[in-house]
């Protein structure tokens, strides 16, 4: 199995999980994070002094699948949140040993 | 007061305790002190739902990347209009005798002093009606915000306020208390809802449709970020509405106190009747719909809280509860425009159907006043056998809506023209927080 | 006023600018601008302290995924407890003469006018007097949430809102300020010790126990969500406090500022005793800690705000802090029950105290009322002498807390029967908001 | 009122109804309830500035680990300056004839019943004049918190507010107000531009310096955490602020309304002012931008808001905005010290800009008070030909700075020698809520 | 050394730390993630128009542990996370290369 | 690649952030964690009841690197969020198998 994980912008979560439902992917999991990248922050003004802050609101994704299985989830991933510009994030595979499902104790490829 | 200029002076009011009489230069007026510390602590709470009761009420209700945007315009409006109504607004909504329009007599409040008083008001200074009428126009135009927000340029938004709150607001708020002709066909309109909530409403409905829907509505989850901010928000919404309804007798009377209980009564009722049409139709009580529900209660009570009985707060409770779920729920899929945060749906329709209503259920007892030319008791609506009163107000709520969206339709085409209304694409897919005022929150 | 009413119809106060005489059907009663503008304050403060008070000051303790709840029950019950008052609590709490319970006579308010006035506050309107007692009922059925937050239906709670305010809510108030028999003793409660503090309190304790522990509790952890939101909450509830005690002037008179500086002075004192025995004994001093040291500071002095001396208070305010301590961080574990917001050890035990208190600090020089048919000044406490008091302190005391502890537990079994009162496992674990709210906070 | 106390007892003021003649022991005074009214309200509303006005305005201006600390300072301070306010602080401040120091005639408030009244306040009831001055106290020194934020020991901050309430601002209070020499002067300071915003923006930059700079500052991100609550905080402080301003006519009058009005407009001014010069200079206009030009507009118009007209006004918050914009963006980096929430930078520089401002644009007709010796109405500032009152202004600016600045560097010492000024490295780096107070926000 | 990540209901956070801590395991780290999955999410009601919320509140704890230890980590984290009923989350195990304490430098199994 | 994971204390996210930026490294991903280790919590006090909370407030950074670079990053990471205390927290290095700039399709040492 492989851990994809996506960091994306968070404006395309909604997208991105359609375009994953649409493969049969069954379960992801997100977090709210703060990238830093290429795409620069804004200049932050804290009470006229300048502030420059470079850590911007992102969403990472992470949904394990099976491996033959994960590159069609990067393809997918990456179109959804495409948007051509700047800071639209990272896709990552890593990996995954093992898998189980809490509930039923069921492992790997029966756990996604 | 808070109708019918033209006649009002000839009103001797029935109870002894408010003596609005227009101040005779000769006669220095009387202040009332009790009067003028209710006034001072209306204008307080009326202030108080602008900032922080507004921007907190829409700021719950945005994603978290406009939560700021929305806040601060809320924060924004509230002093430029208090510019505007210095400048001008005050005088021309309030001064003169024109039918359509005001004087400037009072430019920049010039002859304002310590001892004048104004004429609709003659037991509290002049300053001080000045300044509860001023949170009227700043609250009216912050209303507006919540059609058309995650997508107005700032500065779009800053112009749009001085022209809306000189060119819209002023010359309703003329129309209807200020001598102009709908008080003089004898419309009633306590606290604003065709001076404060059509207006808005009617704006709103206009601006969202000119600005055009938010991107990835309907696709992108726009549930709202904080609903206790919006809790926090209607709480201090309702709280301040004292100061705005009870505050609309302009004393501390017993209309005064009569306002506060049936707004009180009919919020409830609303409240609670938006939560059942919701528990029964879409099988959960919501907060949002609970707040949405005293929203439109404590909008479609303005307009009658000086004139309706316990029966007719009732039913306007209800009724308004009702109404505006469907207007949110149903109408507006229905017709496909993008309100934002509902303006319409709460304050255009709870505006029209309260002031609908205040025609059918005002009571000659609750209004309490007499025509002095004619000697007689002004007689109230259709309850009290007067149906005339229901088709003046139809009129009054005609004329104000066509205005408000004819007037809102050009100022928004102007704007849209010189410096745009709407960021970038870029912008509006990233969050206008960290783009327009280059913050966040958390 | 806030007392006796049996005595007070015999009462002329010693100070000349509260003429407190029932109104004469001849003789129209004559309202007071500055009363009623104070008075409409106190009731937009009192109704502040509801909401967003103690949505915040409840919704901050507990965990994030039940915040929306326990704020939306706030806001539900002060909709219902409005209703419930218009209809016939407001006529059966202060209207007839029975010793139990009033009369029916204001049923949907009849009769209710822009002139009349009632008895016990002879110079505002009616409708202000039915409002401000209205947010007491609300604040006070609103109090017991806390006790049962976490694992409460929402329905449930409803359907205990409506009759908990009807069925216990109002005949205590009748007892103590409506005419009934616990005033008829002399029992002295300013602002409701006894009526609001106690009588949550206790039913805040019985439906603790009644609806059980929450599921996990002493495992999983239920610190406050956000500390903030109760700061805010704690702070808008001393502030709103003012328009509680103050309030209970009801006149904008030398009691009512006596009023607002005892509350001042106790809550203070409170807020810091609680802080320095947190201090002692956990090593920390907690944020928790002062502000549940000024609420127990405020319900303390609450009975005691229109009869102590600055001495009386200080002692109430310190002996508060203390004991609410106390109640909540060892009381509570010794016996063991589940009070998730520590209404009882706070409303509960600081009721008692203040209202055990008030008998021994009461001044005669402040209690400031003359007893009409022996012309004699009115006794204070303990201290001036007149130890009696006390007994009829701790008889009102014991006698409304068994009828609240009684009366909530009958309507708590019937509701448990009807409709069942707790939410299912795997709700409770799962987070109430989105389950019966189908919403979140962020 | 708010002036000169030795010129005060011969004023009588021009209008008629507000009778400031001292109380005489023979002639009961005569309370009004109008005045009572506002009065109680103007209380409560200046105690919602400190609670949770500045507890929100402070809190959501530092990083999310130090959130809770400074709002319970906030809170704490309200209690401490409470108790300090009763026992000594009032009568120190407003008893006695003294050039320097009141007298403790008033100790723990004895003599104080329900019927004194202060001869500054001859309409109201003491007691209500008692906690009106009481909320200045805690509002003045809860300010400077601001200053020493995310490093101050938990303890010595109480030590330093109980000594600095007592030691620096009670002084302060009886020079300007309570029968001093700075009053004596004649001096303007309306609301409490020396006393209240100079001598804390004074004491928070000598605080900022003694404590020394935030670990990390200039390197870490120190962004505000939670702007919402700047925001909610802010416009608390806005409402507020007409308790505090129109409050301080001490009457429900044509002068508190006219208070209200310049307030509001000064505000508004201020507001655009510095988010104009923002937006010009560093290209984006930020939410805490328009906040802090708001309390620069607030704290300027304070010690002239009785005093001068609607063009003076509009001059002193144009001119605060931008002053104050610079002096937190450019003076501040200059200068080098690290006043964390600018402290000096709004309160300081806005107080002395609107002190000496207030003697240029004092308007003989605002001021409209009689000096009863010589019959003649008291003249204004520099625009009404009294160029020596802006000379006046400055002296009494300058005398506050200097004491401030003194007497607080050496409190600080003090207080630094016996228990220590700053937490440990550790902890800062940590976080001030988890280590000081066992406690975290989410 | 292997890192377990585990995705599980917030109310499940406490024992599933004691029951880690009764392995001997001396630290993990946690965050606060939305899920996607089978259990589905209440139908959010937005001024009455219906929306359809899928994500839910979860926790996700990731430890990392000697890889001896790796799988009684997993069965004690399924066991004391479980209630049978759906959405009860999901471990997986990813191999881990190095680590380091901070505070000291030191590697690998000294680290953890 | 290797991604290096490390949980440090918030107050050294900046002086972690520089220090991999004067390594050329040109984006990470941050994110808001609670960590449980040695370094105890306080005691919380909940209304006087003592409640003894293990979670303190951390950061987690996530970079993916080439793999010549992990060894690099780790150390300037190790440097710049020591502070000598308990709790300065862990590094972790993973491997990673594939990444993508979402922007532009390009794949692993280029997507970085
Ligand atoms: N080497 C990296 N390791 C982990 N996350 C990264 C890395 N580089 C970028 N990211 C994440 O991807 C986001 C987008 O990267 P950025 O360089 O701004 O734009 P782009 O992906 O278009 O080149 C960053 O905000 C950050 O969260
Ligand atoms: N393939 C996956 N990759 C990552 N996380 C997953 C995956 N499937 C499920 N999850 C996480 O596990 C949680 C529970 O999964 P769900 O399918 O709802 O129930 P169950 O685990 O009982 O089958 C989800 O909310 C999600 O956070
Ligand atoms: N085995 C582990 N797996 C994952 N995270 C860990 C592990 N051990 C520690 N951590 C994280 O590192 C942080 C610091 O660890 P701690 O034991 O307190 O101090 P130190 O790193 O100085 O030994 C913890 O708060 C936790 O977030």
């Amino acid at each position: 199995m492989k851990m994809v994980m996506a960091v994306i912008k968070p404006f395309k979560l909604d997208e991105v999980r359609e375009a994953l439902t649409a493969l049969g992917i069954q379960g992801l999991t997100v977090s709210e994070v703060k990238g830093f990248g290429r795409q620069k922050g804004q200049t932050e003004i804290y009470r006229g002094a300048e502030y420059s802050v470079n850590f911007l609101p992102k969403v990472k994704i992470e949904v394990v699948v099976g491996s033959e299985l994960a590159d069609r989830v990067v393809e997918a991933i990456q179109k959804a949140a495409n948007t051509g510009r700047i800071g639209d994030g990272k896709i990552f595979v890593v990996d995954v040993e093992k898998a189980v499902r809490i509930r039923t104790g069921e492992k790997n490829a029966d756990a996604l | 007061m808070r109708l019918k200029k033209t006649l009002c002076a000839f009103l001797t009011l029935a109870i002894g305790m408010i003596a609005a009489h227009p101040a005779l230069a000769a006669d220095p007026p009387k202040l009332d002190t009790g009067d003028t510390a209710w006034m001072l602590t209306a204008t307080a709470l009326v202030l108080m739902m602008a900032i922080p009761g507004l921007a907190l009420f829409y700021g719950g209700m945005v994603r978290k990347l406009n939560l700021l945007t929305i806040a601060m315009q809320c924060f924004a409006i509230t002093c430029v209009v208090t510019i505007t109504w210095v400048v001008a607004g005050y005088s021309l909504a309030f001064k003169g005798d024109g039918m359509l329009i005001g004087s400037l007599e009072r430019f920049f409040l010039s002859g304002v002093t310590l001892t004048t008083v104004h004429s609709l008001a003659a037991t509290i200074p002049e300053s001080v009606f000045i300044v509860f009428q001023m949170t009227f126009a700043i609250v009216t135009t912050i209303l507006i915000v919540g059609a058309f927000a995650d997508r107005m340029k700032f500065g779009a938004m800053l112009l749009f306020a001085v022209l809306w709150s000189l060119l819209v607001y002023v010359p309703v708020a003329h129309w209807v208390w200020g001598g102009g002709f709908i008080g003089g066909w004898g419309a009633f309109d306590f606290a604003g809802g065709t001076v404060v909530h059509i207006n808005s409403g009617v704006a709103g409905l206009v601006a969202a449709i000119v600005i055009g829907k938010r991107m990835g509505v309907g696709k992108v989850d726009m549930a709202p970020h904080n609903l206790m901010y919006t809790l926090i928000g209607a709480s201090l919404l309702w709280v301040g509405w004292f100061g705005f309804n009870a505050g609309s007798a302009v004393a501390a009377s017993g209309k005064a106190g009569w306002a506060m209980l049936v707004t009180q009564f009919a919020t409830a009722a609303a409240a609670l009747a938006w939560l059942a049409a919701e528990w029964l139709v879409k099988g959960k009580p919501s907060v949002l719909g609970i707040l949405s529900g005293a929203i439109a209660g404590l909008v479609a009570i303005t307009p009658a809280a000086g004139f309706v009985g316990i029966g007719g707060s009732l039913v306007i409770g209800l009724a308004s509860g009702v109404a505006c779920f469907f207007a949110c729920a149903s109408l507006k899929k229905m017709l496909g425009y993008d309100d934002a945060l509902d303006v319409f749906g709460v304050h255009g329709v709870g505006g029209i159907l309260g002031a609908v209503l205040t025609g059918v259920f005002a009571l000659t007892s609750v209004v309490d006043m007499t025509d002095a030319t004619t000697k007689q008791a002004i007689p109230g609506g259709l309850i009290d056998g007067n149906a005339a009163q229901v088709w003046t107000q139809i009129k009054a709520v005609a004329v104000v809506c066509v205005f408000s969206a004819v007037a809102t339709f050009v100022i928004l085409k102007v704007i849209d023209l010189i410096i745009g209304l709407r960021v970038s694409e870029e912008i509006e897919r990233d969050g206008l927080d960290l783009n327009l005022h280059g913050e966040t929150v958390h």
